[in-house]
């Protein structure tokens, strides 16, 4: 329990510097976005109108830190500020509907690519210096160097372009509707195969290599080699005794990773024009958007703070030890 | 014991489980892997629903609901402005004349300091309420109120609005200023009974648009998608034939032409390189495309307050450097040609002013005229066969683009290998949108490429051009005229053209304003911009082409509703009711 | 006091013995070499990348090998000066995230107590927070170039180096000879300078790889995003260009394929040369490399019980 | 075939490495009889926890057994695939590890691991219940007869293979290392050392094997705790029956537990014999060390007194007796040949050029 509200003190901790960071980064840096923001209506707008506008985005001139307060309590209250993009829609609203699919496609490609990874890994390392262990980690190194938007960039002019197997874009087709039926599940997957595919492509090796490193330590201790000499099964050996113990550093290793496939998978989002945060965050970089911006930044970051507490709860269930040591 | 048989009991849970877990993860990953592959391999592409047109002109990641016409702060939503509300009169760019839409007349009363609009009866807003003059003067009174509604600056130069009776309404002019008209004209009217109501119409979304246009009804909306029907009460009897409006939310230009390319789109307005080949080739019966030259002209402009710039003869010099026809080869595989002297695009080739045209004849490539100007002016050939100045500095220049506007960049690469001919060092600067647009508007540039702003009549153009009033410091924001040009000539025919109303004056007045242009040479022209506009003929009929120019194709032509005059002209193949019915079945059959 | 003390991994003679005698490392070395003898001498062979040369999208001919880019560009000669701004950035990016990696981490562990406290936090709170958005909202407020690119790299990068040496370092504290030093009475920078760090030489050698494949990653998609100087021409502004001038839809695989394939190369070259470094210095992957050596010889595959081999000629 | 439970011939262990293969045991005969207890003793690194995996083929990369049999019950380990390795593993043959701290999974409870090995061979151990019975059938005051009655009790409750029947088994095997059997559910890090080894100890005779082998199982342990353990061991050698190799650095306490002792240096046998004759009559100069280096703890016994000089290196092992460089007794032909086999009495075998004399 401890252990509990110690990580759960550490993620609040993170996400007020990430919050923090959220606030002071633009003020900090050269330029202001204020101007930025306004340049574009410039010669269009009176100074009027420009000072209506400045007042709806809430830009004042009160002393910093008064506004980092405000700031703090509206984004307590879910408020991030209002989006020059899609003016006048709240950020939270032209967060909301994108979240969804980048959980779906930065998750399903992790967990797929974790499971898949670790498998391999696991195999790679008890047949040592079988073929998949002499294969596998060379090939996903390979496979794990290309840049994520460039596999698939590839994936889709092969797959969507030339063979047309599957859609160029987007999370489902026009045609279905929403909701929780048969076509439309299918319909999501047909369209997730490429994205999370090419994702899964780039991160397995990852996993592999960390699954098979650790594999390879842990089948040289004692306790494997007892279970050994217990004359248990080969798979007992390998899954419970070996794996099991092997699977900690990858899990805590979960989290970290977390963060950076989400990145990745922005990137990927892009290329499929999935309708995700990453487009919106690279459209909202582009179009000057600072408040869309650093919502999404906030948005990404808490998400993966949130992921990775569960992560926390995972090895605390995977590894009795923790338990221990803070309680 | 009886602890220890708690204690038994849980662990045999906890066996179980912990077998079951995975082996149940792994199964559904098989599943799902296997139900993925097999959806993918099977699955077709649905076709579009007919009678549905499948626009794509905002590019954007996902659709935020937005239908307010009036806001500033961003873009209304392409549909806003083109289906759902529309103007008092449609200027169309391809006839250069004034469609009367909303209303259907206009006087120019007391010198032409007041203006009578007269609306058309027997509109109705799509709640089935009666369209009135009355709409049109809250309209421009909401505009007055909150002026960040006021997108086109119309009170810069309205003094007052003045219902005069259910369809009159009256336009007081603070000043003399009757290209005031335009901006009246596009204005796109808001009913009443709905906008009264709202308290804050700057940040009012109106997810649920009351309006008079062909498409007011929201039948879908989703992040990746909506679809706008038909307005039960439309005022044009019969139309719209289009059945409803769908947007696909699509996030870059590459993104759009591959739906394009592959029938997922009916009307779009992207750059598509290599057209022929990319689009027309795949499907010549449906794939079409239209590029008049009616968009912007994209100039070089030269910064006139920096040296030597200022020179009229090197601004002509660096114009002749320049092989126009290797550039819109290059940079717009040949969608466009070179710009004509008096620089006006197609959409004002009637205004065009013949003895301009052939007096303007540094518009043209012609390197040793270029080299005589610039000895002439006095930079002669340094030792590293480049051009010095007075002080012996070396001329060299940056040229700024936008990063990613290809067309742009190439452009500025032909420039530079033109200008290295004449012994002027210029090197290809790119920046993003934001940054580039910063410096030009600060007058923080050497060179720059840049569009034109243009209005109904060539007064908008020339303005921005050449008028001291659109002057602004250095290192002040100008929305236009960045290269800061200031002509007495100019400003003195603008003057006089502000208050002229008769079309013959008008044209009169427009032939001065281009003598000043070929005279002074104030920018320098490279070519008029396409209007872009692809569509697939196959599923409807109705596109404004070279053959039938009833209007400009494009979709980006919104702004002042002229995707209107295309919506409500579009016909679904197999409904037509014309002759190329047959046609159409048979396109629909393939 | 500055010798290596024994049972320490020794430093860069190790990795000179993992390229003679690995083969993966060798091959990863072949590849590094090949392209910093490419990034420094390419440039000088090829033209100006910028230069029109031909028609756009062309595709690769005896004339332009590669082909030509949307723009008519020569698709070989960006590849060519791309990769010594891209490789440039690169390692410089991997050397500055190790060096304030361990800036950071060496104190926090040698110091211990309230900084390593406070430090550890700080590197924590950034590892999990997501590394990519955050370069991405940071480059959207600085002016895009090369500076800017690698400033946002090293914040988003440098905390897992941090971690990975604040580790190491408190393992090397609790060593005999240092905590000889600490009683002698030597002063903590000395310490750190003259016995904790030539005792990391090999795995600050090692992280400067693994950060330089970082780096050129992230960079080449942090441009791609548009978010580089995308006048100046590396790969990830190539790649940038290609997608930006429809090369999918015009079919132009040219003008996007090399360039991925050397990103993949490069960084494939890195973690091989760090897999067989790792090979070669990890005492038990080294011994099961020999056993397993032993044991084909003599017509034996390894298995899950201890081998038993004909008594041969091998008589100690 | 041999009587003995086990015999040990000729058999070589080595270590390969990049600069060549260094053996680890080199042609060691050593016989092992049913029920008895051998000690098996000396300094690090001289071969003995590698004969202890080597007798289970569980030693790991890079060892390699590279000549030799191991008799088990008449069957060569050596020449064994997998599967019957599998099958005399634990059920024949088990052993305790050097840290059980090491040797206990840490991520599954203590109760589970000893669940697992009774699973692992369906069918339960290869006793039935009434040669269990006789097993436990010693005296009275043996604690064993109600662990006996516990035994019956589980094979009545449940079927032998299931879950209920192992946690039952457990929780005897638990009770009869002495510990309460609500540590069942604890993991390893969760227990002192004392009761890991104690775990250690209930898994090893979890299948009731004919040999267990005891390799420093008191290594980590304070003195109190470790003469607890090594009386239980004791204890329970005597109520089931089973055979001991028992091997320790530690000859003074070997000496007292052992009925034979066997003493290793670098990588050969030195000498062997019954453990009361060789604390009385050592004859390798080694032994004799040892003894000194290990004196008994009981009262009145003299200050230890180290063996000079460092251990060999098996690498580069000296000439001829690999232990003449240290020895105080060493004559020329020491450094020259090996010396063979010197038979001292019943069962005492000395490996010294000057045993004989």
């Amino acid at each position: 329990m401890r252990y509990i509200l110690k990580r759960l003190g550490f993620y609040l901790l993170a996400g007020w510097v990430a919050l923090t960071l959220n606030f002071f980064l633009p003020r900090l840096m050269p330029g202001d976005p204020a101007t930025a923001l306004f340049a574009r209506f410039r010669g269009m707008l009176g100074p009027e109108a420009l000072d209506a506008l400045r007042e709806t985005f809430g830009l004042t001139d009160a002393p910093l830190i008064m506004q980092y307060f405000t700031y703090l309590g509206h984004v307590l209250q879910g408020d991030l500020g209002i989006s020059v993009a899609y003016f006048p829609s709240p950020v939270l609203d032209v967060i909301q509907g994108g979240l969804v699919w980048t959980v779906l496609l930065a998750g399903s490609a992790l967990i797929i690519s974790f499971v898949i990874g670790s498998l391999l890994g696991v195999a790679a390392a008890w047949w040592r210096f079988g073929r998949i262990d002499s294969l596998a980690p060379p090939l996903s190194a390979l496979l794990g160097a290309f840049p994520y938007f460039w596999l698939a960039m590839v994936a889709l002019y092969i797959f969507g372009f030339k063979f047309g197997w599957f859609p160029l874009g987007h999370a489902y087709s026009d045609a279905v509707t929403p909701g929780f039926n048969a076509a439309f599940i299918a319909d999501v997957a047909r369209h997730a195969v490429l994205p999370v595919g090419t994702v899964v492509i780039a991160t397995i090796g990852g996993w592999l290599l960390t699954m098979r490193n650790t594999m390879v330590m842990v089948l040289g201790m004692d306790y494997v080699n007892l279970a050994r000499a217990k004359g248990l099964s080969p798979s007992r050996v390998a899954l419970r005794y070996a794996a099991r113990n092997a699977l900690i550093p990858s899990v805590t290793g979960f989290g970290m990773a977390l963060g950076f496939v989400l990145g990745g998978s922005l990137l990927t989002e892009i290329v499929f024009s999935y309708p995700g945060q990453g487009y919106l965050l690279v459209q909202a970089v582009r179009s000057q958007d600072y408040a869309l911006m650093q919502g999404i930044f906030l948005i990404i970051t808490l998400a993966v703070l949130g992921a990775n507490f569960i992560v926390d709860l995972v090895s605390l269930w995977l590894d009795p030890r923790i338990r221990e040591t803070t309680s | 014991m009886k602890r220890g048989r708690m204690l038994r009991g849980r662990m045999t849970r906890g066996r179980r489980l912990r077998v079951a877990v995975p082996a149940v993860l792994v199964a559904a990953l098989l599943v799902a892997l296997a139900a993925v592959l097999l959806t993918g391999c099977t699955q077709e592409r649905a076709p579009l629903p007919e009678g549905v047109l499948v626009v794509s002109q905002e590019q954007q990641a996902s659709w935020i609901r937005n239908f307010n016409p009036l806001t500033t702060a961003s873009a209304a939503r392409w549909p806003t402005l083109s289906g759902i509300y529309e103007p008092l009169f449609i200027f169309n760019s391809i006839t250069s004349e004034f469609v009367p839409w909303l209303a259907v007349g206009f006087e120019w009363r007391e010198n032409n300091r007041v203006l009578r609009i007269t609306t058309r009866e027997g509109v109705r807003w799509s709640d089935g309420r009666p369209f009135t003059a009355g709409d049109v003067a809250f309209t421009f009174e909401l505009m007055r109120e909150f002026p960040a509604l006021d997108r086109r600056g119309s009170w810069s130069f309205l003094d007052d609005v003045r219902l005069v009776n259910d369809n009159t309404v009256e336009f007081h002019f603070e000043r003399l200023y009757v290209p005031g008209f335009g901006e009246i004209a596009a204005q796109q009217i808001v009913p009443e009974h709905i906008w009264k109501d709202v308290e804050d119409p700057v940040t009012f979304s109106n997810e649920e648009p009351v309006a008079t246009g062909p498409f007011t009804e929201v039948r879908l909306f989703r992040n990746q998608v909506f679809e706008l029907g038909r307005n039960p009460y439309y005022w044009q009897e019969g139309k719209p034939a289009v059945e409803a409006l769908r947007m696909p939310a699509l996030p870059s230009n590459d993104r759009a032409n591959l739906a394009l390319v592959f029938d997922e789109i009916d009307w779009a307005g992207n750059f598509v390189p290599a057209i022929d080949r990319v689009f027309v080739d795949r499907d010549p019966d449906a794939h079409a495309y239209w590029f008049p030259l009616t968009g912007s002209t994209i100039f070089l402009y030269a910064n006139t307050k920096r040296e030597p710039f200022d020179d009229v003869r090197v601004r002509k010099a660096v114009s002749l450097s320049i092989d126009r026809e290797l550039l819109v080869d290059v940079a717009l595989f040949r969608y466009s040609r070179p710009s004509d002297p008096t620089a006006l695009c197609d959409a004002f080739a009637s205004w065009r002013d013949p003895g301009a045209v052939a007096a303007g004849d540094w518009v043209s490539f012609d390197v040793d005229r270029a080299n005589a100007l610039l000895d002439e002016a006095g930079y002669a050939w340094g030792e590293d066969g480049f051009r010095v100045d007075g002080e012996g500095k070396r001329l060299d220049f940056e040229i700024l683009t936008v990063s990613g506007w290809s067309d742009w960049v190439r452009a500025a690469q032909v420039i530079t290998r033109g200008l290295a001919d004449v012994g002027i060092e210029a090197s290809v600067r790119t920046g993003d949108f934001g940054s580039w647009f910063q410096r030009v508007q600060e007058g923080n540039f050497d060179m720059s490429l840049g569009w034109s702003y243009e209005g109904p009549t060539p007064y908008t153009f020339y303005r921005w051009l050449m008028a001291s009033d659109t002057v602004e410091p250095v290192g002040e924001i100008a929305p236009g005229n960045w290269h800061r040009y200031a002509s007495p000539e100019a400003d003195r025919v603008l003057e006089a053209f502000e208050g002229e109303a008769d079309p013959e004056g008008q044209r009169e007045l427009a032939a001065e304003l281009q003598w000043a242009f070929v005279t002074e040479a104030p920018a320098i022209p490279l070519y008029p911009n396409p209007s872009w506009a692809e569509f697939n003929i196959g599923r409807f009929d109705g596109f404004p082409t070279a053959e039938n120019p009833y209007a400009d194709p494009s979709p980006n032509k919104f702004d002042r509703g002229e995707c209107l005059l295309v919506l409500t002209n579009l016909v679904p193949r197999g409904q037509a009711a014309d002759g190329s019915a047959d046609d159409g079945s048979q396109a629909e059959e393939q | 006091m500055t010798a290596k003390r024994p049972g320490t991994i020794s430093g860069l003679s190790a990795w000179i013995d993992a390229v003679r005698h690995d083969k993966r490392a060798a091959v990863g070395a072949g590849i590094i070499v090949f392209f910093i003898l490419l990034a420094l001498f390419g440039p000088l062979l090829v033209g100006d990348p910028n230069d029109l040369v031909g028609v756009p999208l062309q595709p690769p001919s005896a004339q332009h090998l590669l082909g030509t880019t949307g723009q008519g560009q020569d698709v070989f000669a960006q590849l060519v000066v791309g990769t010594r701004t891209s490789l440039l950035i690169g390692f410089s990016v991997g050397l500055t995230v190790v060096l304030v990696g361990a800036l950071i981490g060496v104190t926090a562990g040698y110091a211990g107590g309230r900084v390593d406290g406070l430090l550890s936090l700080l590197f924590n709170v950034f590892l999990v927070i997501p590394g990519l958005p955050l370069a991405i909202v940071i480059a959207a407020y600085l002016p895009s170039g090369p500076l800017t690119l690698g400033f946002v790299l090293v914040i988003a990068g440098w905390a897992w180096n941090a971690r990975v040496l604040r580790a190491q370092t408190l393992a090397l504290r609790n060593r005999d000879f240092v905590a000889a030093s600490v009683v002698a009475g030597e002063s903590g920078w000395r310490i750190v300078t003259a016995e904790i760090l030539p005792n990391m030489t090999s795995l600050l050698v090692s992280q400067v790889i693994g950060g330089t494949v970082y780096a050129i990653g992230a960079q080449v998609g942090l441009e791609f995003l548009g978010l580089g100087d995308v006048s100046a021409v590396t790969w990830g502004t190539n790649l940038y260009w290609a997608q930006n001038d429809s090369a999918l839809l015009t079919g132009a695989w040219w003008t996007f394929a090399p360039t991925g394939l050397c990103v993949a190369l490069v960084g494939f070259g890195l973690t091989m040369l760090n897999s067989g470094f790792d090979e070669i210095t990890n005492p038990r992957l080294r011994l099961e490399r020999a056993w397993r050596a032993y044991l084909t010889a003599r017509n034996q595959r390894p298995g899950r019980s201890t081998p038993v081999v004909a008594m041969g000629d091998d008589n100690v | 075939m041999s009587k003995s439970l086990l015999d040990i011939r000729d058999l070589c262990v080595d270590y390969i490495t990049d600069t060549g293969p260094v053996r680890a045991i080199d042609h060691l005969d050593l016989i092992v009889e049913r029920g008895e207890i051998i000690g098996v003793a000396g300094e690090s690194g001289s071969g003995k926890t590698t004969l202890a995996k080597a007798l289970m083929r569980i030693l790991p990369a890079p060892a390699v057994i590279s000549g030799g049999e191991i008799i088990f019950d008449g069957q060569d380990v050596c020449r064994m695939d997998d599967e019957e390795l599998r099958r005399i593993r634990w059920r024949e043959i088990s052993m305790v590890f050097q840290s059980a701290m090491d040797a206990l999974n840490p991520v599954i409870s203590v109760g589970e691991q000893i669940a697992d090995t009774l699973l692992a061979h369906s069918g339960g151990p290869a006793e039935t219940p009434d040669e269990l019975l006789t097993h436990s059938g010693g005296p009275a005051e043996n604690p064993m007869m109600s662990v006996g009655d516990q035994f019956v009790d589980t094979m009545i409750a449940h079927d032998i293979g299931s879950n209920e029947w192992a946690r039952c088994r457990a929780e005897e095997l638990m009770t009869l290392v002495g510990i309460p059997t609500d540590r069942l559910d604890s993991y390893a890090h969760q227990l002192s050392g004392g009761m890991r080894q104690r775990v250690g100890i209930a898994l090893a005779l979890a299948m009731q094997p004919k040999v267990v082998i005891l390799d420093e199982p008191t290594t980590a342990l304070d003195v109190i705790v470790e003469r607890q353990i090594l009386e239980r061991i004791r204890e329970l050698q005597r109520s089931l029956g089973f055979a001991v190799i028992f091997i320790t650095h530690d000859l003074a306490r070997m000496l007292q537990v052992s009925d034979r002792v066997a003493i290793f240096y670098a990588a050969r046998l030195a000498e062997v014999g019954p453990a009361a004759e060789m604390r009385t009559n050592p004859r390798h100069p080694y032994t004799a060390g040892l003894l000194r280096a290990f004196p008994s703890v009981k009262p009145g016994s003299v200050e230890p007194v180290s063996i000079k000089g460092q251990p060999a290196s098996l690498r580069t092992p000296p000439t001829g007796c690999r232990f003449h460089p240290r020895c105080p007794r060493a004559i020329d032909i020491c450094a020259k040949e090996q010396p063979g086999p010197t038979v001292i009495g019943p069962g005492h075998i000395a490996f010294c050029h000057l045993a004989e004399k």
